[in-house]
């Protein structure tokens, strides 16, 4: 028991409850008690624990997907024939600017990040994600900047420059009123949001793993959350400072994107871009993580080459980098350089590639146990290899001369996109949704859904390829009857709505199995990972007892004979979890945790007023600052109480406590 | 002592340390990342700088270059603050409290003498930021090194404030020190900077 | 009307031909790619064993080196590598080749991009012999064209699917695109980056023709508009140089001199009006002029609310102007 | 109570919003006499001379002082029509400047309609029948804005070419000019 330097005493009692099985149902209840968030409404603000803001963080973003998704309808409709006026042409930039924006940044990375939020502490065998507190915030504030966006679009405020944004067509001379603002706005918003969840991944897998999941034997779903993360702390940024600058062009008249004073347009290009590529990589990872973590479970065996799928993330990550320049093809950008990027677009196919082997060569010496989730893993290797090749042809400089900004490139985007993404997580929902609710989801049902999706999906985009080859540009609100283009958009309609019925199907199919499904219990796949050892949904504390990991799939794997087989000595009755080592996760030390509090709601706020006010008044930066400073302050200041369960708990290293008696 | 001991299937972790430091706790590896994240921007804004710069025949535009004076004592007193921020970090490690009361008030004290220099800086920039596209991203560079400034002065204030009013635990020392660990960040990429914002419109 | 060719695979010109035939290699290595993996994909499903309950997992190979598949697999990326090499070589080789059009007496010509139309200035010669004309480029068969490429307001971007690839008008940038064509026709042009409300009625038109058709054309273009023959064109000639028309239009060799809108000197020697968007007749001239943007909504031309003989008039004239 | 009061404060700003945001293609706006009634007040026209009287404003209400998109094309029309020939970007040289507080013949909406239909003596040409009349209303609210008469979050920002001094959006208001009324407290103006 240790003083606090001012004489603070340690708390009389709290501490003295451990973890551990040897407790049984008694510390299982203390448990829960200490680690769930208030009930009720209020309780509802203060949430911080990771499950809770990752399932409102997951749920949200999909209702973004189904808004975005909408406006695709709306687009699909007024292109369906030709010269038709179902929307006009200021509309039309509205939604299909809208529609861009949503998918790229309220939903495809967010979307990752939220089941990276619930998933990733569970696949680690911890309690909790680093820093709960700012999880919460970095929610809450993705939460009103989307709101933000769509308030906007109500009172016809929407950008309508595209989600790229270019200047000058953005800029202050031809972007008249809001619009823009908002946009870069949204921006601002987002990568806030984005940044932090990065750096708590990267902290939570580093310091938080369970003893014995050296690095080594990190899931490799959890591998690519970690490249992802890091590729987010190295993307995001230049979006983020481009935005920035964009509003001040159109705001307080500096001049980085004006010819006329020595700005230059290209370089929103180059920021832009040098986000815009690696956020492909950003959406496409999380999906071969997924597609790693339901391959071994439905081959029944582990999955083949993790070393080499670990280094093709990590290139792929790398490589992402270097691809920038070619969206920029048509642009006066030195020949030369051109062919450089020519090189590096084509290199990135090879991990790619690498990957693809590999889950091929599991599922040929794998038994397989045929469930929806499976079904969309294997849509995997029809689409997106579609729309990685269409992507080679992107890659080469002269071709890309000529389908360049076509539907062509339409196409192309969404073969990746979809088939790289939004079907692997659509499998990734429904492996993983017994875990999040306890129930199982329709396996016919999902089956329908899936087939839709499938057939649906190649019909709407697969005649775009030939539309884009026969000169049809991308983002026209419509075309004359005399292109001859109006058969194939209108299969594209059909197709789109089908795709959209297939999709309905499932949220059908997660709303009913919610009360109906079969119950789950802690493993229904036979999975190897740590998220199916504990129960489903799992307790506010995630495990009981911290588990110890010898191996790759450690519920496969087991224990050795003689060896622990979990932690103990946590206490049970405050928030307290245990820090492993970087490179060999070694128990290493304590924290004490936060208790819930809706602080990170009420900074959110706080910085939703500071931002949506430095869209009218430059002046909002000052006071919105201060605005901001309260919360946050308020946030970091320790209770009385705090502090004393700090000190019950506290322990110094060896070396301090000789010089500390 | 004070490490993990197997107890028939369990591993007690009850005597791992609650204190521990640098690349052991998990702030550190928080504020290494905000660090990563601030510094890649920083970088960003150098390389649109030089991108402009690159398509212009004249360099500082219209504009003259900014005058050394203000600038150059302002890196003086930011290398000089290494010092007090170094002290209060090894006082924070050595959980000493007087140690830790003396650095972290001079370190404030240090962190207003360069806010204030810094207005000056901008007073002799010679440049608007809505005279041309140098201006703007001059005005941007110094703006956004100006923002780390301050947010990390009002760190410090908040976290003196702290140490003499309470109430305080361990866990406090590791936020000392994590705090000067952001200041030596705020202070090496001024170096950077500086060079930029000051000799960039000087060397050809 | 027919609006000319636009396919990029419908080749006409040598830029067109060397990226058409890149696709054909670009389409035959990945179709082969692609059901390389199908194929492969398929036979595992094939061949690996189904079970319905989870079965207890294979850990047989845990630890254990799998040399047969790791050969495989290695084999595959090694196919991969060749194959890509070979888009590369290939990719590179067009570059090449698109750069090395032959420039010897080429037409010059200079293209501005607007909101949302283009201005066509034929360069080349002394400044007697330059003139300007809009969304309608002539250009002789068989002898190469040299584009400089600007942007008045935002940034577009210049396509012509069967005879060229892309390159972007930026302002405050200047860049070249050279094509040929080769055979005589009509080949549509469009803006292909999104510059605003009418993006998608940005289009143009090029007129590939005979030497000597072209020489015709082109003096034709140099003269001034000619005098309106009958007293209703006559009328039309006064009403234009004097209400708004002439605020934004010129037609050289009268009073209108605006520089805002499209040169209307040789109108009636185009196919379109709106750049693209209509058919050049006399009804329809009549219809956009009342009210262009009852067909292009945003466009910069107000309405012209005028009495029906006002308008007749304007359009009798506008109809001489061969 | 308070929470009506809000929902109004709301309704208003999003109307507010809308218009600002409002693109008006096609020029449903009349704010003039139905026919010519005034004598030109210049012998100097644009183009051919036209004979005959001009319009005049019905009304004392600047059309378009909330929509930021009008105000723009104000901005361009100002350019096209080359008014920056005499009047600099509101600077003045050969014309009076439009930033400062002198107006020689009213600052108001119905004024500057006016001044711009009929011309002026001593060079102002007169543009009407050679500008449509919704055009001389959009340029009335953007000469508006360049003394500062129009909210800061419609008026226009800077533009893309050399640096002409402060942007419209910061201009502050000239005390002499006469706020006039602006559409959007017209509860029934002509727009909606």
């Amino acid at each position: 028991m240790r003083q606090g330097p001012l004489g603070e005493q340690p708390h009389p009692h709290k501490g003295r409850t451990k973890d551990g099985l040897a407790g049984g149902e008694l510390v299982a209840r203390v448990l829960d008690a200490t680690w769930a968030d208030p009930p009720g409404l209020w309780g509802w603000f203060c949430a911080i624990n990771h499950k809770a803001i990752g399932r409102r963080f997951l749920v949200t973003c999909l209702v973004f997907f189904a808004l975005g998704g909408l406006l695709a309808a709306t687009m699909r409709m007024q292109l369906s024939r030709p010269g038709n006026t179902l929307v006009g042409p200021d509309l039309y930039n509205q939604i299909f600017t809208m529609h861009g924006s949503t998918m790229m940044f309220l939903f495809a990375v967010p979307v990752m990040q939220a089941l990276a939020i619930y998933l990733v502490p569970l696949m680690l065998g911890a309690r909790a994600t680093a820093f709960p507190r700012m999880t919460a915030y970095s929610y809450w504030i993705f939460l009103f900047g989307g709101l933000m966006l769509y308030a906007a679009f109500l009172v016809n405020s929407a950008p309508d420059a595209g989600w790229f944004s270019y200047v000058p067509l953005a800029g202050p001379a031809y972007g008249a009123g809001k619009r823009n603002d908002i946009w870069a706005q949204m921006i601002t918003f987002t990568e806030v949001s984005a940044l932090l969840d990065a750096v708590i991944i990267i902290c939570t897998v580093f310091k938080m793993r369970a003893p014995g999941m050296t690095l080594n034997r990190i899931p490799l779903y959890v591998w690519a959350m970690l490249v992802v993360a890091f590729m987010i702390m190295f993307a995001m940024p230049a979006v983020a400072l481009a935005s920035a600058m964009l509003i001040m062009d159109r705001l307080v008249a500096t001049h980085f994107f004006n010819p006329g004073e020595g700005g230059d347009v290209l370089l929103w290009q180059h920021l832009f871009w040098f986000f815009g590529h690696p956020e492909v990589y950003l959406i496409f990872i999380p999906g071969l993580g997924f597609m790693s973590a339901m391959i071994p479970t439905f081959a029944r065996r582990p999955m083949f080459g993790y070393t080499a799928m670990v280094l093709s993330i990590i290139a792929t990550g790398f490589l992402s980098f270097g691809l920038w320049v070619h969206h920029m093809f048509a642009t006066n950008v030195p020949e030369l350089g051109k062919t450089f990027f020519t090189a590096a677009s084509m290199l990135i196919a090879i991990p790619t590639a690498v990957q693809i082997y590999c889950w091929i060569a599991t599922l040929w010496t794998g038994r397989l146990n045929f469930k929806v989730p499976l079904y969309y893993v294997l849509s995997f290797f029809v689409i997106l290899v579609i729309g990685g090749l269409t992507g080679l042809m992107l890659a080469s400089v002269s071709l890309d001369s000529q389908v360049h900004d076509s539907y062509f490139v339409v196409a192309h985007l969404h073969y990746v996109l979809l088939g790289g993404a939004v079907f692997p997580l659509f499998g990734a929902l429904y492996y993983w949704y017994p875990k999040f609710v306890g129930r199982l989801m329709s396996e016919r049902l999902g089956r329908w859904s899936f087939w839709l999706m499938f057939v649906g999906f190649n019909v709407a985009f697969f005649p775009m390829h030939l539309l884009g080859m026969n000169g049809m540009p991308r983002r026209v609100y419509t075309y004359p009857a005399e292109m001859g283009w109006g058969t194939m958009n209108l299969v594209a309609t059909i197709g789109a709505v089908t795709l959209a019925l297939g999709i309905f199907l499932t949220l059908v199919n997660a709303l009913r199995s919610a009360r109906h499904g079969v119950l789950a219990g802690p493993d229904p796949w036979g999975a190897g990972t740590l998220e199916w050892a504990t129960a489903s949904p799992p307790r506010p504390s995630n495990f009981l007892a911290t588990p110890i990991v010898y191996g790759r799939d450690p519920l496969w794997q087991g224990i050795p004979e003689g060896q622990p087989d979990h932690v103990s000595g946590l206490a049970a009755d405050v928030r307290e979890v245990l820090c492993t080592t970087v490179a060999d996760a070694q128990a290493d030390s304590r924290m004490m945790y936060p208790a819930s509090t809706p602080m990170p709601f009420l900074a959110a706020l706080a910085t939703t007023i500071f931002f949506v006010g430095s869209i009218f008044t430059p002046w909002a930066v000052v006071w919105g600052a201060v605005l901001v400073a309260v919360p946050l302050v308020w946030w970091f200041w320790p209770t009385q109480g705090e502090a004393q369960e700090e000190l019950a708990l506290e322990k110094l290293d060896a070396s301090l406590a000789a010089e500390k008696p | 002592m004070n490490e993990a001991v197997v107890r028939g299937r369990a591993l007690d972790v009850a005597e791992l340390p609650t204190v521990v430091f640098s690349h052991r706790s998990l702030m550190w590896w928080g504020t290494l990342g905000l660090m990563a994240i601030e510094g890649f921007v920083f970088a960003l804004v150098i390389a649109s700088y030089f991108y402009l710069r690159s398509h212009q025949e004249t360099w500082p535009l219209t504009a003259l270059p900014p005058d050394l004076l203000w600038g150059t004592i302002n890196t003086g007193v930011m290398l000089a603050s290494f010092l007090p921020a170094h002290l209060a970090k090894r006082a924070g490690e050595r959980m000493d409290l007087p140690g830790v009361r003396l650095w972290l008030v001079a370190s404030v004290l240090f962190g207003i003498a360069f806010t204030v220099i810094r207005g000056f800086e901008f007073a002799t920039l010679n440049v608007r930021w809505d005279s041309n596209a140098y201006g703007s991203v001059v005005w941007l560079l110094l703006g956004l090194h100006t923002t780390h400034i301050v947010t990390d002065l009002l760190d410090t204030i908040v976290l003196t404030v702290l140490f003499f009013t309470g109430p305080l635990d361990g866990k406090r020392y590791v936020d000392v020190s994590e705090n000067s660990f952001y200041w030596y960040f705020v202070v090496g990429t001024w170096l950077p900077i500086y060079f930029v914002i000051y000799w960039g419109a000087r060397v050809v | 009307m027919n609006p000319g060719v636009h396919d990029m695979l419908a080749a006409w010109g040598p830029q067109a031909g060397h990226v058409a035939w890149l696709w054909n290699i670009f389409l035959a290595i990945c179709t082969v790619v692609f059901l390389a993996v199908l194929a492969a994909l398929v036979l595992a499903l094939r061949r690996a064993p189904r079970i319905d309950a989870p079965a207890p997992p294979d850990l047989s190979t845990v630890n254990v080196p799998e040399p047969r598949l790791r050969r495989s697999v290695t084999m595959a990326v090694a196919i991969t590598i060749v194959g890509l090499l070979v888009l590369l070589a290939a990719s590179v080789f067009t570059d090449r080749a698109l750069a090395r059009l032959p420039l010897r007496d080429a037409v010059n010509i200079r293209v501005t991009g607007h909101q949302w139309w283009w201005t066509v200035t034929y360069v080349d010669g002394p400044v007697s012999e330059t003139f300007e004309t809009a969304n309608e480029i002539h250009v002789p068969v068989g002898r190469p064209v040299v584009v400089q490429l600007h942007a008045s307001d935002v940034i577009h971007s210049l396509w012509i699917p069967s005879l060229t690839g892309k390159r972007d008008l930026i302002p405050g940038r200047s860049a070249t695109l050279a094509f040929r064509a080769d055979q005589p026709g009509i080949y549509r042009g469009q803006c292909a980056e999104f510059c605003g409300f009418q993006h998608a009625f940005m289009a143009f038109e090029v007129h590939a023709e005979t030497a000597e058709n072209f020489a015709r054309w082109r003096q034709l273009q140099l003269a001034p508009a000619a005098e309106p023959a009958g007293a209703q064109a006559q009328r039309g000639k006064q009403l234009f140089q004097s209400i708004q028309c002439a605020m934004c239009h010129a037609i050289q060799g009268t009073l209108a001199q605006g520089k805002a809108g499209p040169d209307l000197t040789h109108l009636a020697s185009r196919r379109t009006i709106g750049a693209g968007t209509l058919p050049n007749d006399a009804a329809h001239l009549a219809s956009w002029i009342a009210d262009p943007q009852r067909h292009k909504p945003g466009v910069n031309m107000p309405a012209n609310p005028m009495s029906g003989a006002d308008l007749a008039a304007i359009v009798s004239y506008l109809g001489s102007l061969k | 109570m308070s929470a009506r009061l809000a929902c109004v404060l709301l309704a208003a700003s999003a109307l507010a919003a809308c218009e600002r945001e409002e693109r008006h293609f096609s020029a449903e706006v009349q704010n003039a006499t139905g026919g010519a009634t005034a004598v030109r007040r210049s012998s100097n026209q644009p183009g051919m001379a036209l004979g005959g009287l001009v319009k005049l404003a019905d009304r004392n209400i600047s059309m378009y002082d909330d929509n930021a998109y009008a105000i723009g094309e104000g901005k361009r029309l100002f350019r096209w029509y080359n008014c920056s020939g005499c009047h600099a970007n509101g600077g003045g040289g050969i014309g009076p400047a439009l930033m400062d507080s002198q107006w020689t013949y009213g600052s108001d909406p119905h004024s500057l309609f006016d001044t711009i239909m009929q011309g002026r003596p001593n060079g102002m040409p007169s543009f009407g029948g050679h500008i449509p009349e919704d055009q001389v209303w959009k340029i009335v609210a953007y000469v508006r804005s360049m003394g500062g008469a129009v909210r800061s979050d419609v008026a226009p920002s800077r533009a893309d070419s050399l640096y002409p001094g402060k942007p419209e959006n910061f201009r502050s208001p000239q005390p002499a000019i006469q706020q006039g009324v602006s559409q959007s407290e017209q509860p029934l103006s002509p727009l909606r």
